[in-house]
């Protein structure tokens, strides 16, 4: 199984994501420039962390002129697996690929720490791998972490069963009802805001995020077993 | 060439917590009289082009990019043409 | 001011107009005999701004002497943008602390962001990559409204800077007083890694090799920042301050990206980054290191703004600038190579075989002054220095135990103090695990970072008391080394190098001299004891508050080696029913 | 209530990162006459009390608060007063 990991100008966190992928569960992994175009020879598409485009505008905002977005639409559309990660989500929900938009924290200022989320649904590709309403420690970056919805679209989220991750230690920032991370109607692209990349590693963060990539890999190989 | 102002303003149904958080700030300050507080943004831009296409490319760039329509509301003026 | 009314060389001498750069009648005098003539405006401030104490050290060089600076792993001591200590398997260590203290008091959240942005330049452009950021943080005790401002917005810029940068905080310090109340301390310290054959230097050598600017353009922005930082700050003063010089970490981010790249290949013959007195520090230094001279045209550098003066260019400290140099020929790939990160760079000029810092604009020869003079032989003066009345009467003072009625309520009055409460408050604004290899974030006694690909570490700290360095200059240098190596020590890691930010009041007032030199002696015999010797560092003079100099604080900044990371501890206690001990006197 | 729309500019000399990445995503999705971007900020307050007063109360806010002077400069309207 082979993953991208796309890299926007001023993305800092594309490492982070390499490093779990690749290093710590070794899969194969590569960087995509967010100048190139076709993710087809990939299986799966990471999203990560970081300022891209310094988070100028709105974050995530001005990754929406870059070149590899179509391809990225296109990948999405095709039902491979999207995960993105702090900004990644931010991405995914300007692009229009996730409902929503980001406020600036309740609190006004940036947060970074661990929190602790519920596993909300298990019926993901992404999720198989945790137990329904089992808590999660990831650590968590961001200024913008308030993610909005509004009340009809946190109604469908909730009948459709696409919230992912809720908050389980306060919704500090202020997240509409609690949401940490959302699936789209087709299910297979994820955003969540804590990042589940910094917990692989018991050295660094806990490993409260492994099953996360498992559950990947898992999906896609049963897929794969089932069309060889 | 020409300037355009673009205001852009959180949503009403969107709580603004630096607006409110500003508003509390000059209360304190001995400030009753401030009822209410919104902070948005304003774009300014400077453009070339024919007049009669600046309101239509204006528009489309406010949809397209400065603006988040899940949270934000905008308008603009088309304002006078700078000397060159 | 456009070149129009530019004042001309007699008009800077009958009116004495170096005054109002920084310059005394005596370095004038210096300036006009070094260079046979009277310098024009343009060359007055490339004088000015290189010799003020910021770029040219000229009050605290003899005191700086006293440091050790050399050991068996050091292989880049102070001189350079920042330090290089060898930490074994073909890597080092990169790391260099920096004051942004008079930005930071005018406008504290984009004096600190810069101050983050300065340092971090200061350590890729050495080639390496950077791995941490510490700061150092001193404001006026929190019941002040303006004290509280500065201290937030202070904090949020630092926060604003690394996090976008993508560069995380492990480890700071801050301390309240009422000594530096509107007169903050901001210090910041970065550290990076490399591997040996990437090590770069800022010189300009090998005569036709070409001078690439890249990065930023250039504004009117920080014009004599230099030179205010060596002077005493006026917060009424606002109005008629410089322009600030805004950070932008987005920039910094691609920038420092190119320039990673660009240290692998051979093209490179020396690199600087445009800081404090931008182009004139970077070009007269890089010329003066390797003994050859710069000639630049102005006109190709990419400006801002419109109808700007030679002048105005050279002092300009717009932020995310390099200077480079490139073998003749080789420049297109260079500039190449900075475009795919969508990054301007340009020809701007070519070494040179005569040792001046030439100058053109417009097509004329706008300054020639000589590279070595501007940079090496700047004026070094022996300040006066004299004990202060205080501390004879401290020393003179008995010993007073201090009578604690209710140790309950005593500890529940230290504990609420900001100097002593948890620095939660601070540290959660950092995104402190950035990267993947922070093995202690900011809660313990140092951050240690994984030198990813080994099984070592790298703990970083910055420590300083500085009202045990007012009590005792000399002891309390010695205090803040052994605080920064015991933190080091606790958590599983050998001292091995010192930078330090030495932050003081006027050094023409003999008292703060003195305290200036007795803590640099504490300083220098603590290191030689530790074997840890000072790489890297910074003088901030004129730290002053209608004229009451802030407590002495010579922070150090120290690093250490895990040589294993299962053998890291941190600080909370662990299980009920451990046994503590207390060890030493 | 009367609203006042404040509008806050950063000065000439000072950079404007956001203006200039944001000019330049506007460039890349071909919106080549954009010449020039500069992002302020927009706060629109709603006050009460006398019209006499607002404009020095809505300036001394501004100067206290709403406007850091090293780097910003603003301007304000004083709007219609809103039905109440
Ligand atoms: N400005 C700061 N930035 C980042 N971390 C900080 C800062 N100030 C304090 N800290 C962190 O908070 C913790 C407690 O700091 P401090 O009270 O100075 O501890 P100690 O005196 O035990 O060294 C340390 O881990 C330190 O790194």
């Amino acid at each position: 199984m082979k993953f991208a990991i796309l890299v926007f100008p001023g993305a800092g966190c594309d490492v982070d994501l390499f490093h779990a992928v690749k290093n710590v569960l070794g899969y194969e992994a590569e960087y995509v420039w967010h100048t190139e175009s076709g993710l087809e020879r990939f299986d799966a598409v990471l999203i990560p962390t970081g300022a891209t485009y310094g988070d100028y505008l709105r974050p995530g905002a001005l990754a929406k002129s870059s070149q590899i977005i179509d391809s990225l639409k296109a990948f999405a559309n095709s039902g491979k697996p999207v995960l993105g990660v702090g900004n990644g989500f931010q991405i995914l929900a300007e692009i229009g690929l996730l409902p929503g938009a980001f406020l600036r924290n309740k609190g006004l200022k940036f947060r970074s720490g661990n929190t602790k989320i519920v596993v909300d649904n298990t019926n993901t590709q992404f999720t198989a791998d945790y137990q329904k309403g089992q808590e999660l420690t990831i650590p968590f970056a961001h200024e913008f972490g308030n993610y909005y919805v509004d009340e009809d679209t946190v109604a469908e989220l909730k009948q459709t069963d696409r919230i992912v991750f809720t908050y389980a230690d306060g919704n500090s920032d202020g997240s509409t009802a609690s949401i940490a991370g959302v699936v789209n109607e087709q299910g297979n692209v994820l955003g969540m805001m804590p990042l589940p990349e910094r917990a692989v590693e018991e050295i660094i963060g806990g490993t409260d995020g492994l099953p996360l990539f498992n559950s990947i890999l898992k999906n896609w190989s049963e897929n794969n077993v089932c069309h060889a | 060439m020409t300037k355009v102002n673009v205001h852009v303003t959180l949503r009403e149904s969107v709580v603004d917590p630096q607006g409110i958080a500003t508003k509390e700030a000059l209360q304190t300050m001995g400030y009753n009289e401030v009822e209410n507080v919104r902070i948005g943004k304003l774009i300014e831009l400077e453009l070339t082009g024919s007049a009669s296409e600046i309101d239509a490319r204006v528009k489309e760039m406010c949809d397209k990019l400065l603006v988040n329509k899940v949270i934000e509301d905008y308008r603009y003026e088309i304002g006078e043409v700078a000397g060159k | 001011m456009s070149a129009m009314h530019e004042p001309n060389a007699q008009q800077i001498i009958d009116e004495k107009l170096y005054r109002q750069m920084g310059m005394t009648d005596e370095e004038f005098d210096r300036a006009v005999n070094m260079l046979g003539r009277h310098p024009n405006y343009t060359e007055t401030g490339l004088f000015s701004a290189m010799w003020s104490e910021h770029c040219s050290y000229k009050s605290s060089k003899p005191v700086l002497r006293k440091f050790p600076t050399e050991g068996a792993r050091v292989l880049q001591g102070p001189g350079e943008g920042a330090g290089i200590v060898d930490i074994g398997d073909n890597q080092a260590v990169v790391f260099k602390m920096e004051s942004h203290n008079s930005p930071s008091a005018i406008e504290p959240f984009i004096g600190a962001a810069t101050g983050a942005g300065g340092v971090l330049r200061d350590v890729f452009s050495m080639g390496a990559r950077p791995v941490a950021l510490v700061n150092s943080l001193r404001f006026g005790d929190l019941t002040d409204a303006r004290d509280r401002y500065l201290f937030e917005e202070a904090v949020a810029g630092i926060a604003s800077y690394g996090n976008t940068i993508g560069i995380p905080t492990v480890a700071g310090e801050v301390q309240f007083d009422n000594c530096y109340s509107k007169r903050p301390l901001v210090n910041a310290m970065a550290v990076g890694l490399l591997n040996h054959e990437d090590i770069q230097k800022g010189i300009a050598s090998g005569v036709g090799n070409s001078i690439i600017y890249a990065g930023a353009t250039t504004g009117r922005d920080g014009i004599h920042g230099a030179t205010m930082s060596s002077a005493e700050v006026s917060v009424e003063k606002e109005g008629e301050l410089p322009v600030m010089q805004a950070g932008d970490p987005f920039l910094e981010k691609l920038l420092m990206e190119a320039c990673l790249e660009l240290v692998k290949s051979d093209a490179l013959i020396g690199i600087q980054d445009m800081g404090a007195a931008g182009l004139t520090s970077s070009a007269a230094e890089m010329a003066s290191k390797a003994g050859y001279g710069v000639e630049m045209n102005l006109n190709l550098v990419p400006q801002r703004e419109e109808g700007m003066t030679a002048y105005e260019m050279m002092l300009s400290e717009s932020q995310e600038r390099m200077l480079i140099v490139v073998k003749k020929g080789r420049e297109q790939e260079v500039i190449d190579l900075f475009s795919s990160y969508t990054i301007n760079a340009v020809v701007v000029g070519r070494v040179t075989d005569d040792k001046m810092l030439r100058l053109l604009h417009k097509g004329e020869v706008v300054a020639e002054v000589s590279a070595d003079a501007l940079a090496e032989d700047s004026p070094v003066y022996d300040k006066k220095s004299e004990e202060p009345a205080y501390f004879k009467e401290f020393q003179a003072a008995e010993m007073t135990e201090p009578v604690v009625d209710d140790l309950h309520a005593t500890l529940k009055e230290l504990l609420q103090r900001p100097t002593i409460a948890s620095k939660e408050w601070i540290y959660n604004q950092f995104d402190t695990q950035a990267r993947s290899n922070t093995v202690i974030a900011p809660g313990s006694s140092a951050g240690v970072i994984r030198v990813s690909g080994t099984t070592k570490g790298l703990a970083m700290t910055a420590d300083c008391n500085s009202r045990f360095v007012y009590l005792d200059p000399e002891t309390g240098g010695k205090i803040a080394v052994a605080e920064a190596a015991r933190n080091l020590i606790c958590s599983g890691a050998e001292p091995i190098a010192v930078t330090d930010c030495l932050n003081f009041g006027s050094a023409d007032k003999p008292e703060v001299f003195w305290q200036f030199e007795k803590s640099a002696e504490g300083i220098s015999e603590a290191c030689l004891k530790l074997n840890a010797p000072v790489i890297s560092g910074n003088v901030s003079l004129s730290n002053e508050v209608d004229g009451v100099p802030v407590y002495p604080t010579p922070t150090i900044g120290m690093v250490g080696i895990v040589h294993d990371l299962s053998h890291v501890t941190t600080t909370e206690f662990k299980n009920a029913g451990d046994v503590l001990y207390v060890i030493g006197e």
